[in-house]
């Protein structure tokens, strides 16, 4: 997440030490690592060097030095570093606390038109993952001010922007009861969004209208549909506009390569005795092994011209025995004898999926104009007066 | 920094996003003189100059925009399904008007519009006194919306340009809707300062949104094939100014072959054709038609250096886009190598196929971690006091994205890695 | 609908006089009709004899015997009659009037544990999309009892039943205030299940605990989320089992040939100058017009060798290039000069969808012990007691 | 009219559906004897005989069920996401317990269970008392689940068996869901007394499905390939009883292709051979090994004619159901033009590739119209006052449905048609 100095031309990024890594050793394990010269990363997979990483670009493989200290695997392994993303930082962090999800927060952002410049303003911090997110959208030059109520978890916040080092971009208020103190140290009118993640989002009603601009937007976190009600109709009376509300299942998708085979209809045609039918039939729809699958791709990618030999045409050989059939096809090589069964791709969502993580309720603050009739707020609710003491934030 | 002050006015040759009290959006180039079609007829939009974003305006009957203090009630209260379902009336409220549609006409041009010609109508139905209180409100709420037309005035950005095009020209952007314009933007890890590699065939409403990210450092490499960027009419639309244009780079995908070579042309700004005015930047005209020739030449001098664009390229990209109604993977097999190791990536699909084949590519290819496939999902909900439910009929897919992380793949990496 | 006697050997059914059945015109013109002996149907299509259908299966083209009174086509055309079942029916009064759709009836139907038997209470009947679903079902030794408080609707939907020759399965019971008197006419326990399609489903407590059958289901279909927080209330208090609240969203996907060709990305090895380069692959990413692709597919299916010349055969062999071409190849036979671009099935959702219908909440009634202490059912809220009075369903 | 009354109890060798207080579901077959696993362990369900269907029942410490009046409570309140978020308590029970699991076991062994069992883990537990009334709640609520496990006895209907299967083995039914089934249901047009032709490959539970609709009338023609129906073990579990099991006529494939020929065997019941005891009809037992060779002889002698199966095909089936493994497009080749004109049909498919080369294949056959390809789609909701939202979790697909009505094509026709 660093971020580059305008006239920065652009030499591929490399890792320095004290910079906070991504370790990723498989899909469902990644952990966080700060780089320390002479420093070494114990884990299942091996004992691994950080000088290894210090001074080289990331992304690439990184091989233990020796098997892991458990002996349990013969040769050591490795694992990839990657950059700190705050999508891979929500995921390293998922099986630890409460994330906003990074699909909800990358529409959060786009939503809010965050960008640039922006000035965010958030309630509450929790993980930080939404922070991250919104830090990065508005980084270099905006700011994201992100309250949270409890101690530890600020500081925890903090700490983690720190490492990320985006401490310029994201400031931690903590310890600040927003409901009845309000936004301490937002100016008036400066806010362009306001991002509302608390159990009481339409009590704020007079302080989203004092920080946001007029047409900034608030978008407030509700995992319950009454909350969202209470919500939505607090917006309505404070002449919020272009008022929506929606949710963002995230369904994602596996693909496989799959044999399809035809049961044992093909020889309806011709007579066959009963059992002899059978007996044929069920040697012949026998899916094959995985091992003569493998050996039959093996033939296939061998017999295959390979006129360009870089990586991305050595894959694209081997990107599914379809493909590779049918573009032979269509250029006209004749493939002999490398005769396939049916191969196709298959996708389907995975068996269960983040039905719902939250309701997301946008709204876009009015202009104030001297003919209001809602000049009286004091009527409308028991919300405190906006306090004016500019606390600094920490 | 490089990011200019975001005004707070609408200048003459601006583009706006006007959005109708029913939720109609329609973008127009203001000028004194410029008009765009709102309900079903032109109206002059020269009022908005030197107006603020976010103000509302109603339409007169002599088919002008005058400043209104807002639009009377913004969220229209929704037919309660649980109780209308036991009193269907008559819908048709034409049947029960006893105004002629030439008598309105007449009304009208007399001078009578706005709220009047509403009360008007109200006051010539034979059904409305009958209505429930529920009824009226609806009746009357439509009835605004076709005598009484207010309009909210709003900045083109992403978002909103997105959003108009997703309701009106669809096939322009690739269906392409917000939330997943915000998806391939998170997911992509685009940022001020990163070097952005894209390919899209959505009129240019991708390279703009990145350029929106952007904020004026960085740059978007947006490939095309062709001897000239082809249907990026949107970039302009969006009031990037000449920061952020600059940070944008159309680059011909014939230069991707020659990264690693010294030519001729390096020294020389990018080469291709014009077409539609964008050269011009963030002041482009809407007329789209006379680039003045010197204009036209200060233009291409300010495109950056071919073998600078070799440059940035030789060193890797932070994060590659790629929103493509040709052959993804094709695609992807040019374009991935150029991203440098630990960069992001998000692919914008619009079919299911597209995106598994894309998938198993990249699983296959070694040059990907963490590749994922997801269904772009968005559920609108009505959210009213009793009445709260999804939205009865809604857009059904945002279509899907494939996103990862490039990684070195062993064959890519050279031995001294193995230390 | 129609329902065979057990000793029916099952001849081919065909269409009888007093038969309704539904007109095909196009996908979103359906209509109904009752087959007359020397009556004619005209449409768009032409004037169509009734005494075509009369004594035949239906299925078939029925032609026209003359061009439209319009006069506006020069020849005859053809529509299909088809005999009915509840999702034609539903479809072809899809634009007149408010109906459960046909998903969600047989989603309900197999969730209320609905077979032939089954005695299912409906309240109310609407345009009787779900009872016809229900009926379906249970026919031919159940009931359906279904209940309408507007007469002018009851005496449609018994007309709609007598049309379709359900009237033995299906009673209307017409002007029952059921939320003051009740399911009046069914005895105590005798409903296997109970749909409930009306505003105040929670005020039917005592009403559903009589009329069901220990352990019966009952299923209450709301539009809106308030509602179904106050039934489900109603259902722990009244201590139903089981619950479950559901929503079924309905996605369409359309599914077309697609000629999938490539940018000019494929020369980049070679080095051109850079307006060759545009110019050529300018020419060569033209995807070819409709009369071209339609060329070559007859091109394909000469060459492909039938083997089997059925009419499923001859459909494999034009379905979907891609498959064609991949067939061929595993068969080892040699497709020559049949070069096609790289043509694949593309399958998207509809734009837009039924994203919401109703929430679909469910419950199974509970046995009645001596112990329990719900005995008291008075304090529990304003329902009245049980009216005992047994009229008759008309 | 054939189908037989249900019955209220519980007898001798039915099969049963058992449900914790968890919601997990798990199917037995009831003897004085026969067990079945709850929670971790094996427990003895003979006191089910004779009790009625929907009754509740505690597991004793000696591992017997035992009736109960009812489940505490039934519904658990969850965790209220909006308040939740802001006092994190440590979740780990088990640090806070100060009885350890060898006492609980030796006061198991004491015979203290249930409810006193529960209450006595409260005691010991240090954090119990600083818990706010709701973790209370969710605490007690998870200990009764682990100490006080009660069960509710349901009938094995294609409902509670599909939803039973789905939980715990999806890969023997093709994850074929309750929403799922019951759309196939729905839009093949299965009625009594229809005939059904069926291919599946879930293990026998769409043939068991059907019967249960049929209810004794009509048929279902279950095609199978190899020398005797794979994988039909679902259907015993059905308690369908001797009629409704008697619709089911287990059909080689090969059949098929001689419905119009005349053959010697036609006089004989069809010829497949024996498995799982699943000949013995609604009394099959669950051990599955030893069926009297006289019970399967007249088993066997119950099944339908070749030619009486032939001439039900001949004179087309109404309805036609698909759920395969295999080549869908060819099963339809294969089935599609054994229905009558008219008649329905439904495939299910559990990939989305798998649906739209049958959709697609179908629109060019001219053999059908109205085709459609359906995702089903299902959403389960948390309604709790002031806590109402969809799952959070939730099961992500149930797969597609292409669903449609058998048309004669042009070249079926026979000239005589066009009078």
């Amino acid at each position: 997440m660093r971020h580059y100095a305008p006239d920065d031309d652009g030499a591929a990024a490399v890792a320095k030490e004290g910079d906070l890594v991504i370790v990723h050793e498989r899909y469902t394990a990644l952990t966080t690592l700060t780089l320390q010269r002479d420093a070494f990363l114990n884990n299942r997979y091996g004992r691994f060097s950080h000088n290894h990483l210090i001074g080289k670009p990331l992304g690439r493989r990184w091989h233990a030095v020796s098997t892991a200290a458990s002996g349990s695997r013969s040769c050591a392994g490795f694992v990839h570093a990657l950059a700190p993303t705050p999508e891979l930082m929500s995921y390293a962090m998922l099986h630890r606390t409460q994330i906003v999800y990074p699909h909800d927060s990358a529409i959060i952002a786009a939503l809010l038109e965050l960008r640039p410049g922006s000035v965010v303003v958030e309630c509450g911090t929790g993980s930080g993952s939404a922070s991250m997110a919104f830090a990065r959208a508005v980084a270099p030059t905006g700011r994201v001010l992100t309250f949270e109520y409890h101690h530890v978890r600020a500081k925890a916040a903090r700490q983690l922007f720190q490492s990320l080092q985006l401490s310029h971009v994201l400031s931690v208020s903590a310890g600040v009861d927003v409901l009845k103190d309000g936004f301490v140290g937002v100016q008036d009118a400066s806010a362009d969004a306001v991002f509302l993640d608390v159990p009481a989002p339409y009590e704020m009603g007079h302080q989203l209208r004092r920080v946001l601009r007029p047409n900034g937007t608030v978008c407030t976190f509700s995992p319950c549909v009454e909350q969202v009600g209470r919500t939505c109709a607090m917006l309505r009376k404070m002449r919020f506009h272009s008022l929506r509300t929606i949710t963002a299942p995230l369904r994602t998708y596996e693909t496989r390569e799959q044999l399809l085979h035809t049961p044992a209809f093909d020889q309806l045609s011709s007579h066959l005795s009963t059992a002899a039918a059978a007996s044929s039939s069920s040697t012949r729809s026998r899916p094959p092994s995985i091992g003569e699958r493998v050996a039959k791709r093996r033939r296939t990618a061998v017999a295959a011209p390979v006129t360009n030999p870089t990586p991305a045409a050595r894959k694209s050989t081997t990107a599914g025995a379809e493909r590779m059939a049918v573009s032979a096809l269509a250029h006209g090589q004749h493939v002999g004898r490398v005769l396939r069964p049916k191969v196709r791709l298959h996708s389907k969502p995975f068996c269960t999926m983040k039905g719902h993580t939250s309701y997301l309720t946008f709204a876009r603050r009015p202009r104030d104009d001297a003919q209001r009739e809602e000049q009286a707020p004091h009527s409308q609710g028991q919300v405190p007066s906006v306090p004016q003491h500019n606390c600094t934030l920490s | 920094m490089g990011s200019e002050p975001e005004r707070d006015t609408i200048c003459e040759n601006d583009w706006v996003v006007l959005q109708s009290s029913d939720g109609k959006k329609v973008l127009g180039n203001v000028t004194n003189n410029s008009s765009v079609r709102i309900g079903k007829r032109k109206r002059k939009i020269g009022a908005l100059l030197g107006k603020h974003w976010g103000d509302t305006f109603a339409v007169t009957a002599q088919d002008f925009l005058q400043p209104v203090a807002d639009i009377p009630e913004e969220t229209p209260d929704e037919k309660d399904m649980g109780t209308a379902r036991n009193n269907q009336h008559l819908q048709d409220d034409n049947a029960n008007q006893t105004l002629r549609q030439s008598a309105i006409l007449k009304l009208k041009e007399a001078g009578v519009h706005g709220e009047s010609l509403v009360q008007t109508v109200v006051k010539h139905s034979s059904t409305f006194h009958s209505k429930t209180p529920f009824s009226q409100h609806k009746y009357l709420q439509r009835k605004r919306a076709k005598f009484d037309i207010r309009v909210r005035v709003f900045k083109p950005t992403a978002l909103t340009v997105c959003e108009t095009y997703f309701e009106k020209s669809p096939e322009k952007t690739m269906s392409l809707r917000a939330d997943a314009l915000g998806m391939v933007l998170g997911y992509s890890g685009v940022r001020s300062g990163a070097r952005v590699l894209l390919y899209e065939n959505c009129t240019g409403l991708l390279t703009a949104a990145v350029a929106e990210r952007l904020g004026g450092n960085g740059t978007v490499i947006n490939v095309f094939t062709g001897h000239t960027p082809p249907g990026i009419e949107i970039i302009r639309m969006l009031n990037l100014g000449e920061t952020r244009m600059k940070t944008i780079a159309h680059t011909p995908v014939e230069l991707l072959s020659h990264v690693h070579e010294r030519e001729v042309e390096d020294d020389q700004p990018l080469k291709y054709g014009p077409r539609e005015g964008q050269e011009a930047g963030g002041t482009a005209n809407g007329n789209n038609e006379h680039v003045p020739s010197a204009k036209r030449a200060e233009a291409i001098a300010q495109r950056p250096k071919r073998g600078e664009v070799k440059r940035w390229i030789r060193r890797g990209c932070d994060c590659l886009i790629v929103a493509t109604r040709f052959d993804v993977v094709k695609v992807f097999d040019v374009l991935l190598k150029h991203v440098a190791p630990s960069g992001c990536f998000a692919a914008y699909c619009t079919h299911l196929q597209d995106a598994a084949d894309l998938q198993y590519a990249l699983q296959l290819s070694k040059m990907a971690i963490r590749v994922e496939l997801m269904e772009v999902n968005m559920v609108n909900h009505q959210i009213l006091p009793g009445r709260s439910h999804p939205a009865m009929t809604d857009s059904a897919t945002g279509g899907y994205i494939v996103s990862g992380i490039r990684i070195l793949s062993p064959n890519e990496e050279e031995p001294e890695e193995q230390s």
